[in-house]
């Protein structure tokens, strides 16, 4: 069967039943989506199948014949980052990077599908992603970001409107 | 200073939101082999018959490993420290929880090495289990730890409990105007990084070993693998580094010594990566503590003496457990300074998952009683929680229980600033507070004994 | 680590007699829908497929109304199900985060027993008629009726469900915040055109069930408190990884209350 | 059903660096012949930015651009011993180390900019990619000069070891917990402060808000902290009122063995996370380090826990604080019970709970 992957026509060979993680991973040698539960639970295994996040650990990749299949290599490149790419480094919303690749992936369906930079919204649409590092508070700060089309400068980051520094000695520092 | 102190982008940020950044399961290498564990249904048992046969026999498989192919069974992690070890690579006389290994297989793919760990024939005389720690030093206990018992024994020597003991306490507990107890009993929480653990093990031409590891630890998981495998630290190469998450749960070593001498004993590079499944069950965890305070206390809102006893849970073996207990004595007065202190505490051993370090480690269970404590005793008080903290807050040249000077503690200031961001009152003494060394009303004569000579 | 074990055919009907056909043919094949259960279960070799039939081009996702009546296939994707009146509804939108409840299918939930088939629990309270297929025929029957017959297994086909639009139709769930685990508890109360109330709960038994004895309360004229606390005479409560046996009891009376209380007068 | 909001607090404080120390770090720096700085230290990178604030303290140290430093901790075989990251120990202890060595690639930046120079190297600063004589910034070579000049004029290389072990391992007395030296590298301070609602007919909490200061000694890379105590924060919050691994404990049985029955904290219904971030230096860390990844979980449960009995007036002393568990202390406070035993000047609370209630092998209690 054939796939087009990150705008490239691939052939599958693999048993019809197969997850397309599976498939991405050890077939096709696209290592960005993660296993982090095989089950559905983590979220780091999504990608876009014809525009839409799907859990590519829950999808037989029979099921998905001449689909249009997206991960987080297609989006962008280090020399050429998407906006959400952007305002994922410049809002420090990827810490040790393991959710990030299905973060970033969903991150960007929601904004394409015209999410707005609601929190609340935000974290409904991406509730199903897990991440153990950052709280989430600067995952919903760089979708929300990107949800704006704000500029985000990589060589950079943003301190969170909620944090503030002061010294021993008192005063803001 | 310029560079220190500015928010600069994370060094490796642009990897991890391009799918670039490289983790252990994303190496891939020709003819690599895949491993399963075949893992103990039981809580505690006696092995009485392994055979490997039928699983050897199977095609694709290219290596099974039982206890008889590890050069150096059982290795003490904390062996440098004093600490012997007590927990066996693989599982050879007993289980001693459900989920310990007892063999490994590699094979062609991951599906023929779980039907090869299937196949592995292996008998069972159950044994009854203990699961309460309370009930650990009871005669009739079953026992759980092969080197220590139901407990660790061998504290600077030949000590079975960590204790601290400052001051008079007795006297403390005469003088009180309310003696406050509590029990508190925190849980195992597992440390759920995003990435389970994964190892790849390479054999190369030159005879050396190349892991491909997910430690939080390289250096400390090389001395684990060199010594399980009796191998010089010069013919092992441990690459990693770059970790999915780890929280304390990747100090363990937990997959790099099998997945190594599943390569040696195959010739081929070997990748074994959890489950999501084993993870949860089978991973070390933040270990349960039952911890139980008494608190001496004068009427005006001094803790004078604190009589604490601590029970970790430690699971079936050691690993870390008698350090997390060590920390957590040396810091059981949390931030406040307590000049009288009657401390016992004990690693009791469980037939369930080995505990480990996880963020915190040691001392989260114990801030949750110690302050969910202080705040039952503030409230019996009848005073404000904040005025209660802030009064027995450590000052510049108080002393920690095991007696070292506070030397720049900032609880007071800490807490006046959280009263200032939730907009709750202080009143003007407290606001007036500071963490300088005590003098006048903040140094009453209970008090006195305790402050140190270091401070500054 | 390409699957090699069970490597399984997957055959792809065009249409649901072509999909009941391809089912219950031998060897009998395993049904796949969204997959989201039946998947990551063969990936981690915890079930064994020898041949599976996929309903994705089997036009077997339609939601259809009409006098009164509505008929959703059973390969209908829980996300298109979240528009159907309450309690379905509600229930189908509570069920997984938005990639999962996009690609779950309505059929798929109602076959796979507790902790999942949260929709079991509205539709015996709608009193949902299911028509399913397998060597021995078509055969009709409410939920009970299908769970009582083996529920879902090779060789057998969930073709669609249909029950009556409700007069009024309230769920509630015990979902913790802070956390996207299972719902521990689901209640789903339907008032019917001739006025009559049935309510029916997942989490409060081992399988999803009807609360008779809250329904009698209500009938005999009844308090909502009244048929609350009726609530706990209908269950069999039990202990899992989401709730104790204990607790599932203790607040059975409290989502009853709000279920009915949600369902108005 | 009602809803009661609560207010509570806590106080923590924690040690920089392994217990008792005896953890060292080693790390080694070589330039290249343009200036750039390659360096090699065995800290893992596990999310908490190892490799961001090392190599920030490099370039702070030397005195070049950021983005001239290439950091290195893939392997055992380049790269010297670092006991790990653990213990809040990388940035303080491996953070030393790295600062040592950059101190020395510095010196030796000045010795040979100094022969290039012809001037003592006292005279003589680096900073932002360039060494030049203090007061006259105008006389000056570029540090990938001095660079070139060391490889192929000096047949030098430049480069800088460094190792950091806090003073010794310290013994314990087994009698009275007494140490010989710190057992610690460093102590940070914190408080939070934590908002709930209860619903008094399940139990459940809803974490409204968490408010927390944090004694960070200083922020090496701002950004990089607060993420520590935001992660800290939900982490702390699953520890509070979500996360189990024995549901039951201490039974063994349900356990949760996946993200939809274990209770991971998620994006959806946050608390609204405030943080107050403390700048009180170290003595001892690179440039006023202190440690505070891992205490940033420690304080979140108790002051839900004591943001509870504000609302509904109920103590869970047993954790995580699980709707059943509030629900069956209010039942239990609802029918008068639940109090502790108050006898003279004793209060006693949760005596069912403790050993003593559970064996008479161990005695124990007020």
């Amino acid at each position: 069967m054939e796939l087009n992957v990150n705008s490239v026509a691939r052939t599958v060979q693999s048993p019809p039943l197969t997850s397309l993680l599976t498939v991405l991973r050890e077939e096709l040698d696209i290592t960005s989506p993660k296993a982090g539960c095989e089950s559905g639970g983590c979220g780091a295994c999504t990608v876009l199948v014809d525009g839409q996040p799907r859990r590519s650990c829950l999808t037989a990749v029979c099921t998905l014949d001449g689909a249009d299949v997206v991960t987080v290599e297609g989006l962008g490149t280090p020399e050429d980052l998407s906006r959400v790419q952007q305002a994922f480094i410049h809002h420090y919303a990827a810490q040790c990077g393991f959710c990030s690749d299905g973060m970033v992936v969903a991150a960007t369906a929601y904004v394409n599908g015209g999410g707005t930079d609601d929190t609340d919204a935000i974290g409904e649409a991406l509730a199903g992603h897990f991440c153990r590092c950052t709280g989430y508070v600067k995952i919903l700060e760089a979708v929300a970001a990107a949800a704006r089309g704000d500029e985000c400068d990589v060589g950079s980051t943003a301190s969170s409107a909620n944090n503030t520094y002061v010294s021993i000695a008192g005063g803001e520092s | 200073m310029k560079v220190v102190g500015a928010r600069l982008p994370r060094y490796d940020g642009v990897g991890h939101v391009t799918g670039r950044t490289t983790y252990v399961d994303d190496v891939r290498l020709p003819g690599m082999l895949h491993a399963a564990a075949l893992r103990s249904p039981h809580h505690n048992a006696r092995i009485t018959h392994v055979d490997t046969g039928a699983a050897e026999a199977m095609a694709g498989v290219h290596a099974v490993l039982t206890h008889a192919d590890v050069p150096l069974l059982v290795h003490g992690h904390l062996s440098g420290a004093g600490i012997p070890g007590d927990e066996p690579l693989l599982a050879k006389d007993y289980v001693r929880y459900r989920g310990q290994p007892i063999a490994l297989v590699a094979a062609d793919t991951v599906d023929i090495a779980r039907a090869a760990c299937a196949a592995i024939e292996v008998d069972y005389e159950e044994l009854p289990a203990l699961f309460d720690v309370r009930l650990a030093f009871d005669d009739d206990a079953p026992v759980v730890n092969d080197t220590f018992g139901n407990w660790y024994n061998k504290y600077e020597g030949d000590l079975d409990v960590r204790q601290i003991r400052k001051g008079d306490t007795e006297a403390a507990f005469d003088a009180a105007d309310l003696i406050v107890s509590g029990v508190y009993r925190t849980q195992s929480q597992e440390q759920v990084p995003l990435e389970t653990q994964v190892c790849v093990a390479v054999p190369e031409p030159d005879g050396r070993l190349t892991i491909h590891t997910c430690t939080q630890a390289m250096y400390f998981s090389l001395g684990v693998v060199c010594s399980h495998l009796q191998m010089p630290m010069s013919e092992v190469k441990m690459v990693g580094g770059t970790v999915g998450g780890g929280f304390g749960g990747k100090v363990d070593t937990a997959s790099d010594p099998l997945t190594a001498l599943a390569a040696l004993k195959s010739g081929r590079p070997v990748k074994w990566r959890w489950t999501r499944e084993e993870e949860m069950l089978a991973s070390g965890n933040r270990g349960p503590w039952h911890m139980e305070i008494i608190d001496a206390v004068s009427s005006d809102g001094w803790i004078l003496g604190r009589k604490m006893l601590t029970v970790h849970d430690a699971g079936a073996y050691g690993r870390f457990s008698v350090y997390g207990l060590t920390k957590h004595s040396f810091h059981h007065t949390g931030a406040y300074s307590i000049p009288n202190l009657h401390f016992d505490g004990y690693v009791v051993f469980t037939n369930r998952i080995p505990t480990t370090a996880m963020r915190g480690y040691g001392i989260t269970g114990l801030a949750t009683a110690i302050e969910v404590h202080a705040e039952r005793v503030a409230r019996e008080l009848g005073m404000d929680p904040y005025e209660f903290r802030l009064k027995n807050a450590n000052r510049v040249n108080d002393t920690s229980p095991n007696r070292i000077a506070y030397e720049d503690p900032s609880t007071v200031e800490v807490l006046q600033s959280l009263a200032s961001a939730t907009g709750s009152e202080l009143s003007d003494e407290l606001r007036a507070m500071s963490r300088d060394e005590r003098s006048g009303d903040m140094l009453p004569d209970h008090l006195v004994a305790q402050i140190g000579s270091g401070g500054h | 680590m390409t699957s090699t074990v069970g490597a399984a055919a997957v055959s792809m009907p065009s249409s649901e007699a072509e999909a009941v056909a391809a089912v219950t043919e031998q060897p009998y094949a395993t049904v796949l829908a969204g997959g989201t259960l039946l998947v990551p279960q063969h990936t981690l070799g915890h079930v064994a497929v020898e041949r599976a039939v996929w309903l994705g081009r089997a036009e077997m996702d339609g939601i259809a109304q009409s006098n009164g009546r509505v008929t959703v296939g059973a390969a209908a994707p829980l996300a298109a199900c979240t528009r159907l009146v309450a309690p379905v509804g509600p229930c189908a939108a509570n069920i997984g985060d938005n990639e999962v409840n996009a690609q779950a299918t309505i059929g798929g939930n109602l076959c796979a027993p507790a902790p999942y088939g949260d929709v079991r629990g509205p539709l015996l309270a709608l009193g949902a008629v299911l028509r399913w297929a397998d060597p021995d025929g078509i055969h009709t029957g409410g939920v009970e009726d299908f769970v009582a017959a083996g529920g879902a297994r090779p060789g057998r086909l969930l073709l669609d469900i249909a029950f009556a639009a409700p007069a009024a139709g309230s769920f509630v769930a015990l979902q913790r915040h802070h956390t996207q685990a299972l719902t521990a508890m689901t209640v789903s109360a339907v008032r019917g055109p001739g006025g009559d109330v049935a309510i029916a709960a997942t989490g409060a038994a081992p399988d999803a069930c009807r609360l008779t004895s809250a329904e009698a309360a209500l009938a005999g004229g009844g308090s909502i408190a009244d048929a609350a606390a009726a609530a706990t005479a209908d269950a069999d409560p039990y202990d899992d990884a989401l709730a104790s046996a204990s607790y599932r009891l203790r607040v059975l009376p409290v989502y009853v209350g709000r279920a009915l209380e949600q369902l108005g007068g | 059903m009602a809803l009661h909001r609560g207010n509570g607090l806590a106080t923590i404080e924690y040690p920089t660096g392994m217990n008792q120390n005896g953890d060292p770090s080693q790390a080694w720096i070589k330039v290249k012949p343009d200036g750039r700085v390659d360096v090699f230290s065995g800290t893992s990178d596990i999310g908490n930015g190892s490799k961001t604030v090392q190599s920030q303290i490099v370039a702070e140290t030397i005195g070049v651009p950021y983005d001239w430093i290439t950091y290195d901790n893939s392997n055992t075989d380049s790269s010297p011993m670092c006991t790990g990251t653990f213990a809040s120990r990388a940035t303080f202890v491996a953070g030393n180390a790295v600062l040592k060595a950059a101190r020395q690639v510095r010196e030796r930046i000045l010795a040979i900019a100094a022969r290039e120079l012809e001037i003592d190297p006292a005279d003589l600063e680096v900073a932002d990619g360039a060494v030049s004589v203090k007061g006259t910034p105008a006389k000056s070579m570029g540090v990938d000069e001095v660079a070139g000049a060391a490889t192929f004029v000096h047949g030098e290389l430049l480069t800088g070891d460094g190792a950091h072990l806090n003073p010794g391992a310290a013994i314990v007395d087994p009698e009275s917990g007494e140490v010989d030296k710190p057992p610690h590298a460093a102590i940070s301070y914190a408080a939070c402060a934590a908002t709930v609602e209860v619903d008094d007919e399940t139990g459940d909490v809803r974490v409204l808000e968490l408010t927390q200061v944090y004694d960070i000694g200083r922020a090496m890379n701002p950004t990089l902290v607060e993420g520590q105590i935001e992660g800290g924060a939900v982490m702390g919050l699953g520890f509070g009122v979500l996360e189990t691994c024995y549901p039951y404990y201490p039974s063994v049985e349900h356990r949760g063995d996946g993200m939809n029955t274990y209770h991971v904290p998620t994006m959806s219904g946050l608390p609204e996370i405030n943080n107050v971030l403390m700048e009180n230096p170290s003595s001892g860390g690179p440039y006023g380090a202190k440690g505070i990844g891992e205490m940033a979980n420690n304080g979140q449960p108790a002051a839900i826990a004591n943001a509870i009995y504000d609302a509904v007036g109920v103590w869970i002393s047993e954790f995580p604080i699980t709707p059943e568990r509030v629900l069956a202390a209010l039942d239990a406070k609802r029918e008068g019970g639940g109090e502790p035993r108050r006898e003279g000047r004793v209060v006693a609370f949760d005596e069912e709970l403790s050993i003593s209630a559970a064996t008479s092998a161990k005695s124990w209690g007020p």
